[in-house]
């Protein structure tokens, strides 16, 4: 099994209208010094067996054309493989 | 005197004029509270009406459920003042913790608005004791987050205890669970229900005029309490 | 631009007269640079270089259409209905009783192709900014929209971006949509057009104009914060045709942000009904370069601003950048002095951040300060209103009398009672006929609780005035097949066809608004369908009394060569003195009569059966007589008025079969209906001649109904009865001897259509 | 400057329409093999200075009030302080 996690966030000089309004409630609510706040969305993709080339490569596709819209959001790839000795991490 | 029911305004909310004409189309006299004053203004009884407080960013109700005016409605509906959310105000009932369960995503995805048959589950509770047992309703529905969840053992709960209030009849709209549409607290005074009563009161508007028996519920009970009074 | 750069300031435009300026890249030609030199006395700094280029784009400063749109001003039909005309943000008409109504449709073309969720979002965020800045409480918003062929991959992508984004912002900011068109055709495959139209209603003593007057009054910016979206979005994204790959330029989409614009919307009224506002303007296209030259303009002729006092989202962004952005959902306002504070308040109040950015002066000048150096200093009327003006080339196209002969009368028809059947439901299931609802039901219809009549009604219909039901009904439409076959006709025809919709619901026509969608003013041929529309829409509104209220013009819809079908859509708004006397579409009791009004000729050019049959367009498109429409219009309010019908639904697209069908399915009742004489059954149900309508008539309105009609001289034929008891339970629409369907059959094909493709 | 990250998901037991539907436009568009997609949201918050316990202690209870609902949603923080010498990473 591999997890994939793609983080997809808006921008930063697209206008983020979630993150203001959470970063209006954080203030009121008593959390000071929160200078900005970004609301992204997270997918966390589970995939069978093992990643092949072909595998990582549509992926990094999809996470560029279908997770995120290039012209307002950026995205990062973060790849997980859990083999039985344990996990190794990268990212794009 | 007739009963006064506030009607309260978060920034966002959009269907507060629609629910204080239900207000005054039921027999009682609608009072504008904003959700920044900490003052009831004597009201008998609140409804948290629908829309979009706070843009429903971050969680429908999340931001709107800190208000000032919420913290009074929710010490005066742990009292026994009748509050009733619908839609916006449903979820921000949930997020307040007064009603159980959250609202999530339509199943579907996409914002509906249609109009949806109901069943009155429960006819005892503040908001539903015009309508006779069973009966069938027909209201206006729109949102994009009415999927009702909790996990079983609060579903079960919920149906043991007859707090099942709505249900959904002939077509669950949003993949809610157990086809519920509307739920209450132990006490019953706390009502919560995703579609929209307060768009079906007038014939030239709407579908039917099912939705003024929850006016005239809140009305009968508090002319009743006042006469022990 | 950088930060490091020095700013460019008018004492340095003095000092250094002949530095290169970007003028081209920036959209401007040659002799439009010249003029602006002309105009200053000296080259122009690189902030009024930004200003001019954005103001002086074709949206803005409407240089290829001004010429013809003059006609809107000149053929004014007799009215009194009109208080505020074109000119202003939206015209203002009267509606009775002390109120007013404004209303207006604008496009968004280009960027819903680029950024469909985002482009139709802000396209709406944008009409409501421009009826709040008459004075007036939104009341409704529709949505008229073409998109390529419902097949094709890419209208999967911007369709469903479109309807979300509509959905998402108008649900959102609690406006109901109560209407709209959705059209599909592969010239808009490159091109969708995304209008917007919204309506609002105000008192008459509340309608507030876009005018800096009172010197020593201050210039309040309020609402969100000025970033960086959209920067040059006015003059690229609105006029410059993209190439076969896709933009030419990506410049950052504005986002829009429907709750803010919902703050905006309780807090403009809110300072509006304190009385203390002297002057209002939304901020739109041109951001504040367009606020604060028209403001100047509009008033005593002066205006200071001190630039770096804007709120900014992005501290980056250079001065000419500021002047440019289009971030959405921001407003401006002009108060005295003793009143700022109390503005201030009430926007605290709505959690929206104000800042005083300027004042009024007698310069006569509009002059811009950042950080203390003079950057701009210019005639305000310069920009806002002396764009430059063109007299473009047209020409008849030498392929339109080819397109003319081309009629679809050789084409095979359908024979038999079976070929008619399979006729009618081929086309009920077709994509532009079929059932709309998965679209519309992802819009809100009920919020504000004044919805009277929404989609698939003929017309939206809202009430204004609770305590008397006073009420207005509006309708967009226009068929682009038609007006390709004959542009001025088919102008025409879209008027008639969207006045006929708001007469069916029994409201009287009143005025319009336009949304002028072409190709390029650069391609004779296209200026031409353009002249001809304009002018065809001004007789026609002459005509119907009628007048021009405002409008929008969206040029350089194109994919490489090949415009899009032209597409002058119209929205005549109607009246009701009171909503509770308005028709609805579908039938309801057994046995009450069903009548056609209006005349069936076998015409077949630019029709829904050619199209989809055949795929064919060419001919000439239907006859119209405005005066027969007018009369059809005094039946249809009439009825109204005197209780005399339970039904009306207009005749167009899909032509008779589509109209029975429509109604039968909303009622969810049978009829039995028959061809009337001297007329074969193909051209009864399937011919799209204009000016008809379907009414039901309770058999005891039926003598007066039809007098009504005789002593007017017009067509009225009984082609049908409604019959719930043709087969028990099983609903059916039965079609004289030639064949019968039942309903279950039609719904499953007409709905079923929209949510294959899409869902 | 701090750099906060609320990671907030749908407990697994929770469907996840979003989710399911990323799942089959990602097997439509060629990507094999895929078991599960979820969808969740992620937080980025940037605070002025350091970080001191008590908001800390804020952030984590604020996590779990405002921005993720307990009764259907998980969530993670993990908190990014970066100084002139580098960054540190630490997850709740
Ligand atoms: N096709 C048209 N028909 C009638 N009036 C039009 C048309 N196009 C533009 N106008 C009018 O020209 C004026 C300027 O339009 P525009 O610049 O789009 O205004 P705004 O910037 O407020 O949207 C407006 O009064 C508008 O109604
Ligand atoms: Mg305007």
């Amino acid at each position: 099994m591999a997890r994939v996690v793609v983080d997809v966030s808006l921008k930063p000089e697209i206008l983020d209208p979630q993150g203001r309004a959470v970063q209006g409630a954080l203030g009121r609510l008593g959390l000071e010094g929160v200078a900005d706040v970004r609301q992204g969305k997270q997918f966390v993709i589970e995939l069978e067996g093992e990643l092949d080339q072909e595998q990582r490569a549509k992926l990094e596709e999809l996470a560029g054309s279908l997770l995120s819209n290039p012209v307002i959001e950026d995205y990062t790839v973060s790849i997980n493989e859990s083999t039985d000795s344990g996990s190794t991490a990268g990212a794009n | 005197m007739s009963a006064r029911i506030g009607v309260v305004t978060f920034p966002g909310t959009l269907d507060d004029i629609d629910a204080a004409r239900a207000v005054r189309i039921g027999g009682a006299e609608p009072v504008n509270l904003w959700h920044a004053d900490e003052d009831l203004a004597g009201i008998d009884a609140v409804i948290l009406p629908g829309g979009f407080s706070y843009g429903d960013y971050l969680r429908c109700g999340a931001i709107s459920r800190f208000a000032p005016l919420m913290t009074r409605v929710i010490e005066r509906a742990h009292e026994g003042m009748p509050v009733l959310g619908i839609c916006n105000g449903f979820q921000i009932l949930c997020e307040s913790h007064l009603l159980p369960g959250a609202l999530a995503r339509n199943d579907g995805l996409h914002f509906v608005c249609r109009d949806q048959w109901l069943r009155v589950e429960n006819s005892n509770t503040a908001w539903t004791t015009a309508y006779s047992p069973d009966s069938e309703i027909l209201v206006p529905l729109k949102n994009g987050e009415g999927r009702f969840v909790a996990d079983d053992y609060t579903l079960d709960q919920l149906e043991g205890e007859g707090r099942v209030v709505f249900r959904y009849l002939r077509g669950n709209p949003n993949g809610s669970y157990r086809d519920i549409a509307g739920i209450c607290n132990e006490n019953g005074n706390v009502v919560g229900l995703m579609p929209h009563p307060e768009h079906a009161v007038e014939d030239l508007t709407g579908p039917s005029l099912d939705g003024v028996g929850l006016i005239t519920s809140v009305i009968e009970n508090y002319v009743a309490q006042e006469s022990f009074a | 631009m950088t930060d490091t750069r020095t700013t460019d300031t008018v004492a340095s435009a003095g000092q250094s007269p002949d530095v290169d300026q970007p003028y081209a890249e920036l959209g401007l030609k040659d002799d439009e640079y010249q003029e602006i030199r002309r105009i200053l006395g000296r080259r122009p700094t690189s902030a009024e270089l930004a200003m001019y280029s954005v103001m002086w784009s074709e949206h803005c400063s409407y240089k290829s259409s001004k010429v013809h749109l003059r006609q809107f001003g000149d053929k004014v039909p007799e009215t009194d209905a009109m208080l505020v005309g074109i000119g202003e943000n939206a015209g203002v008409v009267d509606i009775g009783d002390g109120w007013a109504v404004t209303f207006k449709v604008e496009s968004h073309n280009h960027p819903s192709y680029v950024e469909p969720y985002q482009g139709a979002a802000t396209g709406v965020g944008g009409i409501v900014r421009d009826i709040i800045s008459m004075g007036a409480r939104p009341l409704a918003v529709m949505d008229p929209l073409r998109f390529g062929p419902a097949d094709a991959p890419d209208t999967h992508r911007v369709l469903r971006g479109v309807v979300e984004g509509i959905g998402g912002y108008g649900n959102c900011l609690g406006l109901p949509n109560i209407g709209g068109e959705i059209v599909f055709d592969e010239s808009y495959l490159g091109n969708p057009l995304v209008n917007a139209l919204c309506v609002g209603a105000m008192k008459h003593d509340d309608v507030h104009l876009a005018s800096a007057k009172g010197v020593g009054n201050q210039v309040i910016l309020y609402g969100a914060r000025t970033g960086g979206d959209g920067i040059g979005g006015v003059s690229v994204l609105a006029s410059e045709t993209f190439d076969a790959d896709g933009p030419a330029k990506r410049p950052s989409v504005q986002v829009g942000d429907p709750f803010m614009e919902k703050l905006l919307i309780e807090c403009t009224l809110e300072v509006l009904g304190a009385g203390i506002v002297e002057g209002i303007q939304d901020l739109g296209g041109a951001g504040i370069s367009c606020a604060t030259s028209e403001l100047a303009s509009n008033g005593d002729g002066g205006m200071h601003v001190e630039l770096d006092k804007v709120l900014l989202r992005d501290a980056t962004l250079t001065p000419e950048e500021i002047l440019m952005s289009e971030s959405q959902e921001r407003m401006c306002a002009v108060v005295q002095p003793e009143n700022v504070e109390a503005f201030l308040e009430i926007c605290k109040k709505w959690d929206v951040e104000a800042v005083v950015i300027g004042e009024v002066t007698d310069s006569g000048r509009l002059t811009v300060d950042w950080h203390g150096e003079q950057i701009v200093d210019v005639p305000p009327r310069s920009v806002a209103h002396d764009g430059p003006v063109y007299e473009r080339p047209y020409a008849r196209p030498d392929w339109q009398d080819q397109l003319q002969a081309d009629s679809a009368a050789k084409l095979a028809r359908p024979q038999t009672g079976e070929e008619l059947r399979e006729t009618l439901l081929r086309l009920v299931g077709s994509s532009n006929l079929a059932d709309k609802s998965w679209i519309t039901n992802q819009y809100d219809r009920y919020v504000r609780g004044n919805t009277v009549l929404a989609q698939p009604e003929d017309a939206g219909v809202v009430r204004v005035d609770e305590e008397t039901g006073r009420g207005v009904a509006i309708s967009t439409d226009c068929n682009g097949r038609f007006t390709k076959l004959d542009p001025y006709k088919g102008a025409q025809l879209a008027l008639a066809e969207s006045y006929r919709n708001v007469a069916a619901t029994g409201a009287v026509p009143l005025a319009i608004t336009d949304c002028l969608n072409f190709g390029s003013p650069e391609d004779p041929d296209v200026m031409w369908q353009f002249e001809q529309a304009v002018t065809g829409l001004a007789d026609g509104c002459l005509q119907l009394g009628t007048p021009v209220t405002g409008g929008n013009v969206s040029f350089y819809n194109q994919t490489g060569e090949a415009p899009i079908l032209p597409t002058p859509v119209v929205g005549v708004l109607g009246v009701f003195d009171d909503v509770d006397r308005r028709t609805a579409m579908s039938w309801e009791s057994d046995g009450d009569q069903i009548y056609l009004l209006g005349e069936t000729r076998d015409e077949f050019d630019g029709s829904e059966w050619a199209h989809v049959v055949h795929g064919h367009l060419g001919g000439l498109p239907p006859e119209l007589d405005l005066e027969a429409e007018r009369q059809l219009g005094q039946i249809l309010v009439a009825a109204s008025r005197d209780g005399m019908i339970t039904a009306a639904h207009d005749v167009s697209d899909g032509g008779v079969a589509q109209a029975l069908v429509e109604m039968a399915l909303k009622a969810g009742t049978g009829a039995r209906t028959w061809t009337p004489d001297g007329i074969d059954t193909f051209t009864h149900l399937f011919s799209e001649s204009a000016t008809r309508a379907v009414v039901v008539i309770p058999r005891s309105e039926e003598l007066r109904f039809t007098a009504m009609c005789q002593a007017r001289s017009f067509p009225c034929t009984r082609i049908g009865v409604v019959d719930s008891q043709l087969d028990g339970d099983n609903q059916l629409l039965e079609f004289g001897d030639d064949f019968t369907v039942s309903l279950n059959e039609l719904r499953e094909t007409h709905t079923a259509t929209l949510p294959n493709l899409f869902a």
